[in-house]
């Protein structure tokens, strides 16, 4: 294992080499640096000339550049002597003070996007190939195929148009007219009883009664004025933590697992009573204390599966780890929601909380819930469109690996074994469409990280695209190549990453 | 487990080839057909309008050809009858309006398009061919030839793909406008996009070259370019015709993004994507600068993965929907 | 012929296990039902065997698998299902998870794939334990084991930790049966378990089977179209073709008295170890019986004398001449090259047959593929029709092409499947440069009459033809040089059995007309028997005995030929138990 | 369905500890509750394109708009320029006093109380360092600098300031007096202030008070005798070049002092930087209720628009086109105001022996088919409504000599387009002419298409020049390449030493290569004269020989765009660099 990974550093080495040096030729060939210059009227217009040319040494061909910015590279090598010296941009600031900002903003703005669009896109490739051939799978497939062909740019400023400033003009007076309600009923009905299927008698159930359900809480959030200062309270977040738990345990272990099932409900309770208890504390938290909490919820989730124990101590406990977790983020959502009328009616938000630009409102500050709405508001919108748009590879490609597995031998067997529909599906058919995926994952990351760039452009959030596209704008090529190096590292690393979870993943390739 | 039965046919009828049942089953796409159709459509209406060289359009306005604003540059097509209470279904001046200094939007839509439609041939055939060879050479050959050919293809998907949009502006005008921007965008492209259509094809010629018809034709005395072209790229044509298609759409969106950022195409020609760009704040007063050029790419991009869908659908048919007669006859 | 079977009376008190009442299966193909099998009706008691035998696409699957409802979404079941007396067809999914597995469990051909590649043998098994019987995860794990004994696994320890990939095809169906029996089923279907199988492992298997039958007393439906292995293992026949049960009876009686003409012709059709061509070829005729009692009184034979000679000097100009020639694999930086084929020595005169037969794994296809120079050799001497390839460039290669040809085994994978029949027989004639347009097609007809196929064929498509006549179109390219040598390698072990008779018969006829020399292989002893004149025996890369196929049958020297000889079954019952009884004796004396 | 067993209860007590541990811990992490801060005064949000690069806006580098910007918030000066590019003199900083005429002389006095937001005066040593930066007094290297050394490289030319002696120190410490060795008629718009002198000796390595003993060791540069680099003086530059340039803010706050009412608090790398009220600054220019000022970097022009209508920013000045301002004046509580920039668009003929255009007529024939009248109706009316056409080469409308030159230079002949003049001007020639522009810049590209149209009605050939954006600042300088060329200068509103960079026939920025004895008479005298009404005249002059050679077209001034929300007042449009904060002392937080 090891003489293979040392094998494909060398390999990834020697081809960061070769696109480098290509890199710098294109960057160099794509436009003339000192075009901005020549306009300036400014009287020592030929001084200014010469000294960009000197700091640029645009004087030597192209090729000797690159080897020159290659030395000043190579000295980043250097483990200890933090002695990288990457060049400087045309406005003479240093670009190893530019990437890590860039980085940072990028990784921000990609995490949220990509965990979403995988999880979610998990969800509908199963649940579309499950439903293969049905009304279902061909509207997902419409909508997939519908958000692979939209550019970019044009859902980012769709997005801000309504969700942004439509929305903050909807808080004004936020009343859901009657028909918009009954609009909305009559779709949420449509989608679930399509995500059901089954016979056509329980189909239309589904559909009353998700229908119903839609208009009452539409109902309730009207009256309640939900919008402006919205919050799940102590019913809320009951139900919502006794609904969990019971999906948890029938999605991992079936509801048949009684154990499993009593550790799901005595968490969902837990939470429903540290949502009481804990309110005071939440109040004057900081981050630490948040994080202490969390790994406390953990410990008593695991800990309540371990004591329930049974045979199956180790599914008990995930069960009651994931409950624990999830019901726990709920607890966060609705203390969050709590601080929103607070957030909108501070002066710097002024009553329009959603952002369209940046990643936070330089003069608010708060406490860490304040703090952190202004972060959500400032994400939510590159965050939908970013997943929007790697929703679609996702979904496609679960959807075809789980129709594969599913034509596999093996899990005739195991419906010949006598298991039920749900431990061959999740058990057997995805634990094996899971070896594919892992790889893509992988690679897709070493991509984004990229940056989002016409997302990022749209949003005026300054990453890692932003810089690139700057600087090859003004044919700059210190930051150009210092992007291009920082994003094929990445991109090599998670490549090697998503071969040894191909093996991790695989007993095939682990133990030949 | 899918049981198709192995009907025997003894029907004496002139065979049928691979070909003509693949198109058999591609017809029964009905989504896959209208998106030929549209394309097809598409196609003819912008090449028709801007005309080729020098072959005017039927089009009498050019794309950038100054006219007097009319009515604030208001789309002048209607398209709703009369009976139905509309102005009649006319075009009018100006049938998609103007852009502020009185250019004919209609034109220069026309032209954007013409322009993505080329850029997305021209890389759909470059790349499809610069990547089934190197896929078919690394694929049938292995060993250190693959090696070699796969780094290579690392090498180019390294490379983002931005910076070749940001070259066609020194390069088209290098060559001193004899050849126009989107055939200098579409080249490049192709040259830095083929690398996904060649593992494709590597994959599809590992499997193919273990089979027996191939070693037969080795025996046969076949050379090794005849037995690569004759015998095994007929069949892995499936894979890469829908490799081509995806790659097509895909090349349209990055011809369209490459003109928002301001590269790519050049004015004063057009690009779709720098349409959009230029016009994005006109979201609330002169939606229709923003909504033509997006509707259109749109479609293109929707019509192309649908036809794409469609071909895989017909290379390798997973298990049809099974729509049963009502009835009607039991074959006893 | 679909009157109501009941095969035997029912004894009293025993009712039966299964009893299906005019079962009919269609399937969904296009926009209309297509039936699979029609108006089915059997039924089997406890500890009986009954066995369901039919050429592919006779809808014997499909009925099986209609009876655990794993039939696809596009499918339809008509008639009753009776399981020890309780109804089937119509259960709830409920009910029906709780049949599948504890009372009725099923073993699936292809052992390959039917374990699930990424969880452990043991966690398998376990899993069907503990969802019909909710044992507790640890006295699982000692049942499991017992399990993996009681199926005669080597290490039952090691293998209940190992994941499907690591064991043979042999010890994953073992694997599989073991997990089938885990709930102590009253039925066991069995889907040609063991015809993805080498001869010797599948002698073992059905010797397993017999076993657990006569221990667990099980009723096991045994679906098949070797009717060597229903002789040896069914106690009922039943007969199908084209979804209909067309004859059913006692073993014994079907075998000596088949009533129906496609059960008489499909017991003729089986090539019979011995009897040379068909029965009525009495001069061909061996009494193999005798010749291992034979064997078996001599005991263990030094393995020297007959079984490495070459017993003819062979002129120069011989067909094919191997010279301890060796091949090697695979020589990957760790690990060491794999010697597939080990000094092996050949020879084949112009128009003589040899059989090469071996197991899987044993190199023989190597050697076929060595012979016409698409593997070259890593020592020894190879020379084809009087030219040296041994360490042949590319060049040399070319010249050999007029003088040999090659038959496949896989129909479907041997012709390119985007040229017509008439391209595909006409390519190497066009590459040698032989013929051009009209001459070509002529040449081309007159290849289609020889092998017995329609002119009109010409401008048709591989996926238009049967197995049957896709091989023979095979042939027919193999042919169109007139070759010196042809290398048939297991060219109609992929095809029924019927039509297997029919191709073997074009073979040799044209083998006797065109008196061009062959190297036939073939897994299979008794198609050797009917093709070759001289056998040679390949075992672990290693020619063990060759021989005139008078010799080689009626004494075999070998104790691998012994046992291969003994471990094929022999289509007639009794016969077949007297032939276990001397394979069983030959095993506990042989040494391996 | 709970398990009534033992199970329960070893449960119930395992969850309480847990509860009562995970608690107990939380409890230690939390805060005090944050104490809000005084909310007395407002904050005011601009929205600039570029983000901040550089604390010393001297240098070539940091001479970048947004710098100057936070220069303007946070240092103190002796003058500033107004909206209409005339110098306003801020006594509360100190005094300018001109000594003498001839020879030029110049005293300029810090007033007692004026200190850096570290407490330290500004005196003296800050002034010299100022001077030496600005005067390239000891730089001895000669053109290609293979010889001799260059020290600092200021952001503006040295031409002209190079005539300045060593200035004398006034006793008290707080004045110097410069005197220049010959007349310099952009006197006036120079200022000694630069960055704090005793932050930059210590940056350098040297004593805080040592600058002043640094500058008078080292000699005056002599081209002709370039003399060893001073290493002293070597170090105290490099610093001064580089060691402002910066993308967060320095940990060393002294890098980002300032002299003026405002200072740097807080820099959010890449999201906008924070301005908060500078205690230690006494003059008179703070605006009354704002305690904040914060800068956010918004690069696109739309998101600047939406940002605005979404209340996240209160000022922007996004690049002009004529959808934004429709869609600023569609925002409800938005003022929007509108005018011209510092850049103007013009087109410059090619008057090289043998071009189409050496002979006079023809290029009167020429000009007289240029649509400036459509073309501004096409391009500029529809940002800026009250849009005049520009007629003066040097002068720009609101500034004083507009108007004089404009009614004496002709200009009024190219009022409207004039296709029979110019065809009878032709005399039925159908010359060819190469009319060059940036094809990335939509604005030239429409001028072109409509000027390519009028001409040719008078039989002009006017073929397509059009460049890319990195081609055609090369194409400019080989005048062979062209007959015409479209572009535009972007002027500083102040000051005469543009005049002859553009229009003497010597200069290497005068592309056409016209050339008229009298004018570069005319700007000789020019040069040499400071009394603000004889340069006017000069100007006024060197204007008619522009006009009557035809030297080319002014056509349009690019339109600028100002617009602020609800919550400020107190804002008005100024064309120059500095933009809408040109009087941020008078800005007031709405009701």
């Amino acid at each position: 294992m090891l003489s293979f990974i040392v094998r494909r550093v060398f390999v990834s080495a020697l081809l960061l080499l070769g696109a480098s040096f290509i890199m710098y030729i294109l960057t160099a060939l794509s436009g003339d640096p000192l075009e901005e210059l020549r306009g300036s009227r400014d009287p020592n217009r030929a001084q200014l000339i010469q000294l960009r040319s000197d700091q640029l040494n645009l004087d030597v061909p192209a090729p000797l550049r690159y080897f020159g910015w290659l030395a000043g590279a190579a000295k980043c090598l250097i483990p200890m002597a933090d002695s990288c010296d990457l060049g400087v941009n045309i406005l003479n600031q240093p670009v190893t003070g530019l990437i890590p900002m860039a980085l940072d903003s990028t990784i921000q703005l990609i995490t949220g996007a990509t965990l979403l669009a995988i999880v979610v896109g998990i969800t509908i490739g199963i649940v579309s190939a499950l439903r293969h051939n049905t009304g279902f799978d061909y509207s997902v497939t419409f909508i997939i195929f519908l958000l692979f062909s939209m550019p970019a740019f044009w859902i980012a400023v769709l997005l801000k148009e309504f969700l942004a400033i439509g929305f903050n003009d909807f808080l004004a007076q936020p009343v859901i007219s009657l028909p918009a309600i009954l609009g909305i009923a009559v779709v949420a009905g449509i989608i679930w009883q399509a995500m059901v299927a089954g016979p056509r008698r329980r189909r239309v159930i589904v559909f009353v009664i998700s229908g119903l359900a839609t208009t009452a809480l539409l109902v309730f959030f009207n009256l309640s004025d939900w919008f402006r200062n919205p919050g799940l309270g102590a019913v809320m977040i009951a139900v919502s933590a006794f609904g969990v738990a019971v999906l948890v345990t029938g999605l991992i272990a079936g509801f048949k697992d009684r154990r499993a099932m009593t550790t799901a409900l005595i968490n969902a309770g837990l939470a429903v009573i540290a949502y009481f208890t804990l309110q005071n504390l939440f109040d004057m938290s900081s981050w630490a204390t948040i994080s202490i909490l969390a790994v406390a919820t953990l410990v008593v989730g695991l800990a309540s599966g371990w004591l329930v124990g049974g045979d199956d101590r180790a599914v008990s406990m995930r069960i009651g780890a994931i409950t624990a977790v999830l019901s726990g983020g709920l607890l966060l959502i609705d203390r969050f929601m709590q601080s929103w009328a607070l957030y909108s009616a501070d002066r710097a938000i002024g009553g329009r909380p959603i952002a369209t630009v940046g990643s936070s409102t330089p003069t608010l500050d708060g406490d860490i819930w304040i703090m952190g709405i202004d972060t959500f508001t400032h994400f939510l919108l590159p965050t939908i469109s970013l997943t929007l748009i790697s929703l679609a590879g996702y979904t496609r490609y679960v959807r075809s690996g789980m129709l594969d597995v599913l034509d596999q031998d093996y899990i005739r067997t195991a419906r010949a074994k006598g298991l039920d529909e749900r431990t061959v599906i999740v058990r057997h058919a995805f634990r094996n469409a899971l070896i594919p995926l892992a790889t893509l994952v992988a690679a897709d990351i070493g991509a984004i990280i990229g940056g989002a760039i016409i997302t990022e452009q749209v949003f005026a959030i300054s990453g890692m695209g932003q810089l690139f596209i700057r600087s090859l704008s003004n044919v700059d090529p210190n930051p150009v190549m210092a992007y291009f190096v920082v994003v094929s590292i990445v991109a090599l690393i998670a490549n090697l990453i998503a071969d040894l979870s191909y093996a991790a993943l695989d007993p095939r390739v682990r133990t030949h | 487990m899918t049981q198709v039965l192995e009907t025997e046919k003894k029907s004496e009828q002139v065979g049928h080839s691979q070909a003509r049942l693949i198109f058999g089953r591609f017809v029964e796409h009905k989504i896959a057909l209208v998106s030929i159709l549209i394309v097809a459509f598409i196609t003819v209406l912008s090449w028709s309008v801007v005309g080729v060289g020098s072959i005017p359009g039927w089009w009498h306005l050019t794309y950038n050809q100054l006219n007097p604003l009319i009515d604030g540059g208001r789309p002048t097509m209607s398209v709703v009858p009369q009976w139905l209470g509309g102005e009649g279904v006319f075009l009018g001046e100006h049938p998609f309006g103007q852009d502020r200094i009185g250019k004919d939007y209609f034109a220069m839509t026309m032209r954007g398009i013409q322009n993505s439609l080329t850029v997305m041939f021209i890389v759909g055939i470059l790349a499809t061919v610069i990547g089934t060879v190197i896929g078919a050479v690394a694929g049938y050959y292995r060993g250190v030839i693959d090696a070699i050919l796969m780094r290579f293809t690392d090498l180019i998907i390294i490379i983002p793909v931005i910076v070749i949009g940001a070259l066609v502006g020194s390069i088209a005008s290098t060559l001193g406008g004899a050849i126009d921007g989107p055939v200098i965008l579409g080249i490049l492209l192709g040259l830095f996009t083929w690398t996904t259509l060649a593992r494709l094809v590597r994959g599809e010629f590992f499997t193919l070259r273990e089979r027996e018809f191939v070693e037969a034709a080795r025996v046969a005395g076949a050379s090794d370019a005849r037995i690569i072209f004759k015998h095994i790229l007929p069949n892995a044509i499936g894979v890469v015709i829908v490799a081509a298609t995806l790659l097509m759409a895909g090349a349209i969106l990055l011809e369209v993004a490459l003109g928002f950022l301001g590269l790519g195409v050049r004015p004063p020609d057009v690009s779709l994507g720098r349409l959009i760009s230029d016009n994005q704040s006109s979201f609330a007063h002169r939606p229709w600068l923003f909504w033509w050029p997006g509707l259109f790419i749109i479609t293109l991009a929707l019509c192309i993965n649908f036809i794409g869908d469609g071909l895989r659908d017909a290379f390798d048919p997973r298990q049809r929907r099974f729509r049963p007669r009502r009835q009607k006859k039991v074959l006893k | 012929m679909n009157a109501h079977i009941s095969v035997t009376a029912p004894e009293p008190g025993t009712a039966p296990v299964l009893e299906m009442i005019k079962v009919g299966v269609e399937f969904g193909v296009g926009r209309d039902w297509v039936p699979a099998a029609k108006n089915l009706s059997y039924s089997i008691r406890r500890g009986q065997i009954l066995a369901v035998v039919g050429e592919s696409g006779s809808g014997k699957s499909a009925s099986s698998m209609a009876i655990l409802d794993l039939l696809p979404r596009n499918s339809r079941v008509t008639g009753s299902i009776k399981l020890d007396g309780e109804e089937l067809r119509g259960l709830t999914s409920g009910h029906m998870r709780q049949v599948r597995g504890a009372k009725v469990a099923a073993i699936f051909q292809e052992p390959m794939t039917a374990l699930n590649p990424v969880f452990t043998i043991g966690f398998q098994i376990v899993e069907t334990l503990r969802v019909h019987t909710g044992m507790r995860p640890i006295d699982a794990r000692v049942r499991a084991i017992e399990l993996l004994t009681m199926v005669e696994l080597p290490d039952p320890e090691k293998a209940y930790n190992s994941y499907p990939h690591q064991l043979s095809g042999g010890q994953r169906q073992r694997a599989m049966i073991a997990q089938a029996l885990s709930c102590d089923p009253m039925l066991l279907i069995a889907d040609e378990p063991t015809t993805a199988l080498d001869v010797t492992v599948q002698a073992e298997i059905l010797e397993l089977l017999r076993d657990l039958r006569d221990n667990l007393n099980s009723a096991v439906l045994l679906i098949t179209h070797d009717m060597g292995v229903v002789a040896d293992l069914a106690d009922d026949i039943v007969v199908m073709k084209d979804g209909e049960i067309v004859e059913a009876g006692e073993v014994h009686q079907i075998f000596s008295a088949p009533k129906h003409p496609y059960t008489r012709a499909l017991l003729a059709a089986v090539p019979r170890l011995g009897f040379g061509f068909g029965p009525d070829d009495a001069t061909g005729a061996i009494d193999v019986s005798a010749a291992l009692m034979k064997a078996l009184e001599q005991g263990p034979v030094t393995t020297t004398d007959r079984t490495t000679r070459t017993d003819r000097p062979v002129s120069p100009d011989g067909a094919l001449r191997m010279d301890d020639i060796s091949v090697e694999f695979g020589q990957r930086r760790k690990i060491k090259a794999f010697k597939a084929v080990d000094r092996v020595s050949l020879s084949i005169s112009p128009g003589e047959v040899l059989g090469l037969v071996g197991e899987s794994g044993s190199g023989k296809t190597t050697v076929g593929r060595a012979a016409v120079g698409l593997q070259p050799i890593s020592e020894g001497s190879l020379i084809v029709t009087g030219r040296d390839i041994s360490h042949a460039s590319s060049k040399d290669l070319r010249g050999l092409r007029r003088r040999v040809g090659i038959v496949f085994q896989d129909p479907s994978s041997s012709l390119n499947p985007r040229l017509s029949i008439g391209d595909s027989i006409g390519e190497p004639l066009k590459l040698a440069g032989e013929a051009r347009g009209k001459a070509l097609g002529l040449r081309v007809e007159e290849l289609l009459d020889s092998v017995q196929l329609p002119r009109s064929y010409r401008n048709r498509y591989p996926h238009e033809l049967s197995g049957g006549q896709k091989q023979r179109v095979g042939i027919a390219r193999a042919l169109s040089l007139s070759p010196l040598l042809l290398v048939a390698d297991e060219p109609t072990s992929a095809l029924d059995v019927s039509v297997q008779a029919t191709v073997l018969t074009l073979l040799k006829e044209l083998q006797e007309r065109m008196k061009f020399a062959c190297l036939f292989i073939s897994h299979d002893l008794a198609v050797i028997d009917i093709m070759a004149d001289r056998i040679a025996v390949m075992h672990k890369g290693r020619i063990v005995e060759t021989g005139s196929r008078d010799d080689v049958l009626r004494a075999p020297a070998n104790p691998y030929t012994q046992r291969l000889i003994a471990a094929i079954p022999v289509p007639d019952p009794d016969a077949q138990r007297d032939r276990r009884q001397l394979r069983l004796a030959l095993m506990r004396t042989a040494v391996d | 369905m709970f398990i009534s067993t033992p199970h329960v209860k070893r449960l119930a007590m395992a969850g309480a500890i847990a509860g009562v541990a995970s608690l107990f811990l939380a409890g230690c992490t939390t805060t005090d509750d944050l104490e809000t801060p005084a909310e007395s005064g407002g904050t005011v949000r601009i929205a600039e394109v570029n983000e901040l690069s550089s604390f010393n806006t001297g240098t070539a580098d940091g001479n970048v708009d947004i710098n100057n910007q936070l220069d303007y918030f946070t240092q103190g000066d002796f003058f500033h320029l107004d909206d209409t590019a005339s110098l306003v003199y801020d006594e509360g900083f100190g005094t300018v006093e001109l000594l003498s005429e001839d020879p030029l002389s110049v005293k300029y006095t810090v007033n007692d109380d004026v200190v850096w937001s570290d407490g330290e005066s500004i005196d003296a040593d800050d002034m010299l360092l100022g001077w030496a930066a600005q005067s390239g007094y000891f730089d001895d290297a000669d053109a290609e600098a293979t010889v001799g050394t260059t020290y600092f490289s200021p952001a503006g030319s040295t031409t002209g300031l190079d005539q300045m002696a060593f200035p004398e120190v006034g006793d008290d410490g707080k004045s110097i007096t410069v005197t220049y060795s010959g007349p310099y008629a952009d006197w006036t718009l120079f200022s000694p202030m630069s960055v704090p002198a005793h932050v930059l000796a210590e940056q350098a390595g040297f004593e805080p008070d040592g600058m002043i003993a640094i500058l008078e060791a080292a000699t005056e540069g002599n081209v002709d005798a370039p003399v060893e680099t001073n290493a002293d003086l070597r170090a105290v530059a490099d610093f001064w070049n580089n060691g402002y340039a910066t993308s967060s803010l320095p940990s060393d706050s002294s890098l980002y002092l300032s002299s003026g009412p405002f200072v740097v608090s807080s820099w959010d790398p890449a999201q906008s930087v924070t301005l908060s009220v500078n205690d230690t600054y006494t003059g008179d220019l703070s605006p009354v209720g704002i305690d904040q000022i914060v800068v956010r970097f918004i690069g696109d022009a739309n998101a600047q628009v939406q940002a605005l209508q979404n209340g996240e920013v209160d000022i922007i000045n996004p690049q002009a086109s004529a959808d934004t301002l429709s869609s600023l004046e569609a925002l409800t509580g938005v003022k929007v105001l509108t005018g011209d920039t510092g850049s103007y668009d013009h087109v410059d003929l090619n008057f090289a022996a043998g071009g189409v255009f050496a002979d006079a007529n023809v290029r009167e024939a020429f000009l007289k088919t240029i649509p400036r009248e459509q073309i501004l109706d096409a391009i500029i009316r529809p940002l800026d409504p009250e849009a005049e056409l520009l007629n003066s080469q040097i002068f720009f409308p609101g500034v004083n000599g507009y108007d004089e030159a404009t009614s004496t230079n002709g200009s009024d002949a190219y009022d409207t387009v004039d296709i029979s003049g110019a065809t009878a001007l032709l005399a039925g020639a159908t010359p060819t002419v190469r009319l060059a522009y940036s094809n990335a810049n939509t604005n030239r590209v429409d001028a072109f298409l409509a000027i390519q149209a009028s001409a040719a009605e008078a039989g002009f050939i006017v073929v397509d020049g059009g460049l890319p954006a990195d081609q055609w600042g090369d194409a400019l300088a080989l005048p062979e390449t062209w007959d015409a060329f479209i572009f535009g200068w972007s002027t500083v509103g102040a000051g005469v030493l543009g005049v002859p960079q553009l229009f003497d026939s010597a200069s290497d920025s005068n592309f056409g290569g016209f050339s008229d004895p009298a004018a570069d008479a005319l700007m000789d005298q020019l040069l040499a004269t400071t009394d603000a009404d004889t340069q006017v005249e000069l100007q006024v002059g060197v204007e008619k020989a522009l006009w009557a050679g035809g030297f080319g077209l002014p056509m349009y001034i690019l339109p600028g765009v100002i617009a602020f929300g609800p919550n400020v007042d107190g804002i008005e449009y100024s064309p120059w660099q500095t933009g809408p904060i040109w009087n941020f002392w008078d800005w007031t937080m709405a009701a």
